[in-house]
């Protein structure tokens, strides 16, 4: 090993990368939770911390460009820097998603709920652990892994899609419900979105690995 | 494309050290051919034996295939004179003769028999502007090249090689006695001159090798691991061992 | 300094003697001299006797100057330089043989013809009787005491000075001039009669034959005496030695190769 | 790879390979070549061999040991050996510490001013002075002017004079091979300059300086006329340095033209021959040692 | 430890002078002693007169000066073909073991003593010339006549005798030149003959020409190899086989004689000896300067 | 200029950038034009150049790491690249906005709209507009000019706010309408990230120009 | 953080030719400050005032301050012996004594008055495995220097540097002269090094500069044009001049 200051570097923004991420995986449950538990207090906590995540962001993006500046990183080093330099711009867009449901959140917080919220947590779930476990891969490098969750965003676009027809129909049955359910289709809509980054995140891992973008599991 | 050389099969010994083994490489014409690999990994051996200015050194010995323009130039009686006016050199040390610059350039062609002084006017005006030195130089031609700063005397060395209308140039590290504006110009140089040379060059300098050339091959031990268009050896090579060394992780 | 050293010494027995002699000057004088010298200091263990070489003038010069105690010369002692007041003593007499290579089939010259070979009149032997090829002289260097002593009585030394031939070969010694001799054909020369061998071939000179007798009796015409010259009062042990060259066993040393004085 | 191919001798392409560039000029280049460098040898082997065969018989203890008699027409040349031995001794003594610190001075301390410019080329034109001249020089300085005589003391100071220069030179050329770094290094370790200089410049020229030393010697061994004027040509055996001495070089030319004895003029001539064999094989192991440090 | 320092500093200055007091010292004396002759003589009567004969108060060295010209010259002439030849030989030719067998001859031949070269000429070269050289050019010129002490003789010694510096430092400044040249010269297609003529030994020339005169100031300032095998003939030579003296020979033969004026006369010898060689070393400075400055940069 | 070859290729990956620039806005436009006139075949066509915008982002985006990995940029030039580099993310998303867009057209295309499309092409034309100025900034290295555009903003999200409501209230008037609505608010969302987008192109090219993202005209 | 070096006003000529001209520049204390610039810009002319190495040209001439610990090292009586102790050199080529490796290390204490064999023992060992040698030479201290390869003469270097405990070690681009494997292991030794010691380093590899360094200076006509931290200069420089060097614009 002949280059310990750029290994010492690269390790340093791939903590950076853990913590940021770490720091999005919490504002998703978050704004999740705050929603279903209509807790505002918690909703603006989220709202708060988006500004934190743009300034992680920030941070990283000014290491990595740095880091390539001083260390000229190549082959493999250098796919994984511009990986995650546009895996946090992903990762802070999510942030950006999760300050939008909180803000919803703050904009339904007088009304009752149409009903009890199951399905819209059980995708933000499947969401925020998407995201989880796709950085999870990156960190680790498992190409395998990284397709085997990017498979899953099929699963969320069928739940999103029965959310949406679901919301629909309440729509055409109350239209007092109206503003609610545009609300929750528009997290809904949010929550996929996050789930879309999070297989960008796969897709990435795969091509840091393997060079390119081959994302069937037979190759 | 087409290929300029064919390396088949190539085998080197110094005395008992094999410095080459099977080396199998082609030379793509109007292409610039980057060689890498760490000291002593056999890429300067190699690119002499395209000219065959091994054959100085006693007790090499040679097999193996190089086929240029398909004719082996290992073949008993091939004419290594006409070989070396077809393949040009440029050394790792600037290494113009000390005499005047128009005289330096005049060598080549006067050695071939060019006698007329006009037409070597001609020859020096010619190959002192491919080199874009013409200019900077052309007041003070008679003047000895030795004067002349280091990144200029490795122009005169490239103009002077041109000057015999070679083919083929190699370069040995012809950057690594030169700071690096005037390793720049000689790389933006090349550019100029790919267009109507094919050029194969070795260098210590990996970041160089990225720079200037369209293929690149990776020798390790006298074996050629890896050869393939320098942007995949530099961003994504199919050999472990290459990626160890590009990214620094070798030895 | 041993010169200085036989003060100390003086009054005692002879056996005692001892000190250091430096003899300089001709180089005709130095065979004579060194065997002198070989003699002297078995008698007394404890004297060195150093012999120079050098030629004439040395002799004359370094005896003057002191760098030696003794200075030897081959020659007369030239009017300019009995000014320097030195005091003589001719320890011996030497002929002058004229030489030629031994091939040679001459035999006899005239004292003319000597004189005018030297001078470069002559140039061929036809001219005195031998065969036809050049005459090849040669002389000693200038300032040599042979080659002042032979000038002056062949009458080579003219009125206008040396004039010897500039075909001549110089060599700086009788010897080399008589192993020139005895190497190059049809030359001629001139050494000391002690250096007289047979490695060359001595003529006689107006018919007189070379030797101790005819040089005594004044038949044989070239010769010169040997001095020896010291400056001022001299040490013992100098003394003791000039003692001894003019004592009979010396002179018998002296007879060997040259002409006793006595 | 560089370091691989640096170890091979270069040689002479194979003419074969090259037949058709073969011409009458090439072939007449190479013949002349060859045959200057045969030429060459054949003379050195004519002049040795001529020498030696006539003389290294006539070499026996007895004539090493035993005194020369009759102007060196017998006997041998036990105190020639003496003689030679002695000067050449004083000589290297009074020259070396002068020489060797007198360059240490030109080029360690010396700044590059007009005086020094002058000086050298003074030390450089006393190199190329004809020995003679300094024969004048000294018998008229120390023989004469200062009294010395005919003596070891005049011909020592007088070959001291004539090697000076030969000595300044190759210590100068030696010390200049020293590279700079070495200087560099020891003062940034803080070592003042004097230790530099005997720590680490001297030890690593050591080796040059012998051989110029040793080159000193020979040529003071090899001088004829300046000793001749200088020491004199004594046939004693000398005892103190204002005895008068006489070298081999000058005894094998009074032979030689006094046609004393053959024999004697091989002999002695052979022993000469001999002497510097030995002194050039000491100076080859001396340069090949330097060599050897300087590549490891 | 400054003081030390400087201590030093001045032991060293010291032993620097006195190296450089000799020069001085040596000039002062020659001067001293032989500047009244040429004074009283006339420089220009004593350089150009033609007739040296002292005993007679004639001072003209021109004889001396031609001999010691002649000599030179033709060991000149003798010595740089084959020097040179052999340098290129020792560093561009030869394989290694030839090379180190003539290099070893060469420095051999340095170390010989000039006095065994004059015995050897004298005992082999002048009666060798006499006996074969004079009956071949008297094919061609019926009155040539040699007695063997001769330029010729001279010239073949005193090549001899330089030809180790032409070699060594030819071959030095030969090798020096850097391996690039070569394989330049090789990498435009020249041959290796060609690589030698128009680029190695143009490119040492500057070694060469100063190993040239050192040789040549080697020639003229030999003396008893001179003396033993030229003849010591004052006079201009017409031929290379006649007999010549030379400066340095003349002043070792009759130095010493008394005559105060004849020995001030050959210290004025002396000087024109010096002076030449002076001119000499400005003239290496001089073509080592103009020419070093285009070979190291 | 002592690197002709880093220019040459810096300026072969600015062009390459327009090129994508300039389909996205084709797609923006084409998909919005379909859009107002249910010209299905239009909207397929955006369908279609997603996937060449997609593969035009590899292009670029291989160019962008085989440039760093051969030239080593510094200072300027890497920034400028790595800009360039995330841009082309944006732009892909954009594509694939503009494919959403066509999607919900082809999803609308047998449905009579509620009323004519006024507002929806309004927004859209803005929109494309910035994201046309933005990298019209971004070429010309226009610090004031990308501050300019990217207030710009302002006026979409305004606009944004406008068609939200009035669709709401459109919507509680005849839930016959919902499902046209539901899809014209997605569009419109659509759009407004689009424009979204267009501020980041903006606030990257005043990165780039000065290193740091203070996007206040007065400084 | 601690300025180890405050160098004020620094002016320097050779002769009639100004070298450095009113330089301004802190050197921090436990970091590695890199001097950039294109050849004869001053860098190597600045390293060397640094510890009065420029001291042994005749025709300098200095005035300025340089403060090493707040004293000013150009004081008349400062004593340069001390300060060389202090203050120790690394040098383009690797430049050990012709002596063994032993001797290379404890030259400089036995200078200095170290005289125990033990203790000089002690030294050899410990500074040897400060520069990772240790385990490559320890069988072979008697051995000459002149033996290891040149990667590993350098880092020797560094040793005998290390051994007469210098606070700040000065290095005239270490690795100029020596392939790129031996290059990197220098740059990683140097990160160990800078937990102890205060380096300033010259380098003609900008790429190097930017590995290594926490501060870096460009030098340019014997001007400091910018200082600041590497990450700063290599990502967003404020000249305009420094950002055309290190972007290869320039010249």
């Amino acid at each position: 090993m002949q280059r310990p200051q750029l290994y010492h570097e690269l390790e340093n923004i791939h903590n950076e990368l853990l913590k940021m991420g770490s720091m999005v995986e919490e504002a998703i449950l978050h704004s999740i939770q705050s929603l279903k538990n209509k807790d505002i207090e918690l909703a603006e906590k989220v709202i708060n911390s988006d500004s934190k995540i743009n300034k992680m962001e920030a941070i990283i993006d000014d290491k990595c460009i740095k880091f390539i500046a001083r260390q000229h990183p190549l082959a493999g080093d250098l796919r994984k820097i511009m990986v995650i330099s546009k895996m946090i711009t992903d990762l802070e867009r999510i942030g950006d998603h999760c300050e939008q449901i909180a803000k919803y959140t703050i904009k339904l917080k007088d009304q009752k709920y149409i009903k009890e919220l199951i399905d819209i947590p059980k995708i933000a779930d499947l969401v925020s652990k998407m995201v989880t476990r796709s950085l999870d891969a990156f960190v680790k490098m498992d190409a395998d892994l990284a397709r085997t969750i990017w498979k899953t965003d099929d699963e969320i676009d069928h739940m999103y899609k029965a959310i949406y027809n679901e919301l629909l129909e309440i729509m055409e049955e109350d239209k007092t419900k109206i503003f609610q359910c545009v609300t929750f289709l528009f997290i809904t809509a949010h929550l996929e979105r996050i789930a879309d980054y999070a297989t960008n995140i796969c897709e990435k891992t795969v091509y840091t690995c393997e060079g390119d973008y081959n994302m069937d599991l037979e190759d | 494309m087409d290929t300029k050389i064919k390396i088949r099969n190539l085998n080197l010994y110094y005395g008992n050290f094999q410095a080459l083994s099977d080396v199998e490489m082609d030379i793509y014409d109007n292409k610039i051919t980057a060689l890498i690999g760490p000291s002593g990994c056999g890429k300067s051996t190699f690119l002499r034996t395209l000219n065959r200015m091994n054959d100085l050194i006693g007790s090499v010995k040679i097999d193996g295939n190089v086929l240029l323009d398909n004719q082996n130039i290992y073949e008993k009686d091939y004419d290594v004179i006409r070989l070396r006016r077809k393949i040009g050199m440029v050394f790792q040390k600037p290494n113009p003769f000390p005499k005047s610059i128009y005289e330096n350039i005049v060598y080549g062609p006067r050695i071939h028999g060019t006698k007329e002084k006009q037409k070597l006017d001609e020859i020096v005006e010619t190959t002192l502007k491919e080199v874009a030195l013409w200019d900077e130089v052309k007041d003070r031609l008679k003047k000895p090249a030795m004067g002349l700063s280091g990144g200029q005397q490795q122009r005169l060395c490239i103009a002077r090689c041109l000057a015999v209308h070679p083919e083929i140039i190699l370069m040995d590290e012809p950057t690594s006695a030169l700071d690096p504006v005037a390793t720049l110009r000689i790389e933006s140089l090349l550019e100029e001159l790919v267009k109507k040379y094919t050029i194969v060059i070795v260098t210590h300098n990996m970041q160089q090798a990225g720079r200037v050339s369209d293929y690149t091959s990776f020798f390790l031990n006298g074996k050629v691991l890896e050869s393939d268009e320098t942007d995949i050896i530099f961003s994504n090579p199919n050999n472990k061992k290459t990626e160890d060394y590009i990214t620094g992780r070798f030895g | 300094g041993g010169g200085e050293e036989p003060a100390e010494t003086n009054g005692q027995e002879e056996e005692t003697l001892s000190g250091t002699i430096v003899i300089a000057g001709s180089t005709s004088v130095q065979p004579l001299s060194e065997e002198l010298a070989a003699v002297f200091m078995d008698q007394y263990p404890d004297v060195t006797i150093e012999v120079q070489g050098g030629g004439s003038s040395v002799g004359v010069k370094s005896a003057a100057d002191g760098i030696a105690d003794i200075g030897a010369a081959s020659r007369e002692i030239k009017d300019s330089e009995k000014s320097l007041g030195l005091d003589e003593y001719v320890i011996a007499k030497d002929g002058i043989a004229v030489v030629v290579n031994p091939d040679s089939n001459i035999e006899d010259l005239t004292m003319e013809q000597i004189q005018k070979i030297y001078t470069g009149e002559i140039t061929n032997w036809s001219a005195v009787g031998g065969s036809d090829a050049n005459i090849v002289v040669v002389t000693r260097e200038e300032g040599s005491g042979t080659r002042g002593a032979f000038i002056e009585i062949t009458g080579v030394d003219g009125a206008d000075g040396d004039m010897t031939t500039e075909n001549a070969l110089v060599q700086p010694s009788t010897g080399a001039v008589k192993q020139t001799v005895a190497t190059t054909p049809d030359s001629i020369g001139y050494i000391s009669l002690g250096a007289l061998d047979d490695t060359v071939k001595g003529i006689k000179v107006e018919g007189v034959d070379v030797s101790v007798d005819n040089i005594l009796d004044n038949s044989y015409k070239i010769s010169r005496p040997f001095n020896y010259l010291t400056n001022g009062a001299v040490p013992e042990v100098v003394q003791a030695f000039l003692d001894f060259i003019f004592s009979v066993e010396g002179q018998e040393i002296v007879a060997q190769e040259f002409i006793s004085v006595i | 790879m560089t370091n691989a191919t640096e170890t091979f001798e270069l040689i002479v392409p194979k003419e074969k390979k090259f037949s058709k560039m073969i011409n009458w000029k090439t072939y007449f280049f190479y013949f002349f070549i060859y045959l200057m460098a045969t030429v060459t040898i054949l003379v050195l082997i004519a002049i040795i061999g001529y020498i030696l065969i006539n003389g290294v018989l006539h070499i026996d203890w007895e004539f090493l040991t035993s005194e020369p008699s009759k102007m060196g027409k017998e006997g041998g040349i036990y105190s020639i050996i003496i003689g030679t031995l002695y000067l050449t001794l004083v000589s290297v003594v009074i020259a070396a510490p002068i020489g060797i610190l007198a360059a240490v001075y030109f080029t360690e301390y010396a700044k590059e001013s007009r005086w020094i410019k002058m000086i050298r080329f003074g030390t450089e034109i006393l190199a190329g002075i004809p020995s003679i001249i300094f024969g004048l020089f000294g018998f008229t300085f120390f023989v004469i002017f200062l009294g010395f005589r005919w003596s070891i003391l005049s011909g020592g100071l007088t070959l001291a004079m004539m090697i000076l220069p030969t000595l300044i030179r190759a210590t100068e050329e030696s010390l200049k091979t020293v590279p700079r770094s070495y200087r560099e290094g020891s003062l940034s370790l803080g070592a003042t300059k004097w230790q530099t200089i005997i720590k680490v410049v001297l030890p690593s020229c050591l080796s040059g300086i012998l051989t110029g030393l040793i080159l000193g010697i020979g040529r003071a061994v090899g001088e004829t006329a300046a000793v001749m004027l200088t020491a004199g040509s004594s046939l004693g055996v000398p005892h103190a340095l204002t005895d008068p001495a006489r070298t081999m070089s000058v005894h094998l030319y009074i032979l030689a033209s006094e046609g004393l004895s053959r024999e004697k003029t091989f002999a002695t001539a052979s022993l000469l021959i001999i002497l510097v064999l030995i002194i050039n094989m000491i100076a080859n192991m001396v340069t090949q040692r330097y060599i050897k440090k300087a590549k490891a | 430890m400054k003081a030390f320092e400087k201590a030093i500093e001045k032991l060293l200055l010291i032993c620097a002078i006195t190296a450089t007091l000799s020069v001085v010292i040596i000039t002062l004396f020659i001067f001293k002693e032989g500047v009244s002759v040429l004074k009283d003589y006339g420089i220009v009567n004593f350089i150009f007169g033609s007739k040296w004969s002292p005993t007679n108060g004639q001072y003209g060295i021109l004889p001396l000066i031609a001999g010691s010209l002649s000599v030179t010259l033709g060991a000149l002439v003798i010595g740089i073909p084959t020097g040179l030849a052999c340098a290129i030989f020792l560093s561009e030719v030869a394989h290694k073991r030839s090379a180190k067998v003539l290099k070893s001859a060469v420095e051999l031949l340095a170390g010989i003593p000039s006095v065994v070269y004059g015995f050897f000429g004298l005992a082999v070269l002048v009666p060798g010339i006499r006996q074969y050289i004079l009956p071949m050019v008297q094919l061609i010129n019926k009155d040539a006549t040699t007695s063997g002490f001769s330029i010729l003789a001279g010239a073949i010694i005193l090549a001899i005798m330089i030809l180790p510096t032409i070699v060594s430092i030819s071959e030095n400044a030969i090798s020096s030149v850097p391996i690039e040249y070569k394989e330049a010269s090789l990498a435009l297609g020249a041959n290796h003959q060609e690589t030698i003529t128009r680029v190695i030994v143009p490119a040492a020339k500057s070694g060469i020409i100063s190993s040239i005169i050192l040789g040549m100031g080697r020639a003229i300032g030999e003396t008893m190899a001179v003396i033993l095998i030229t003849g010591n003939m004052p006079k201009v030579p017409g031929s290379a086989l006649d007999s010549v003296a030379t400066l340095t020979g003349t002043i070792a033969m009759e130095m010493g004689y008394a005559t105060p004026e004849h020995q001030k006369a050959l210290f004025a010898v002396g000087i024109v000896l010096f002076i030449m060689i002076v001119l000499l070393n400005i003239a290496a400075n001089f073509t080592l300067h103009k020419l070093g400055g285009q070979t190291n940069d």
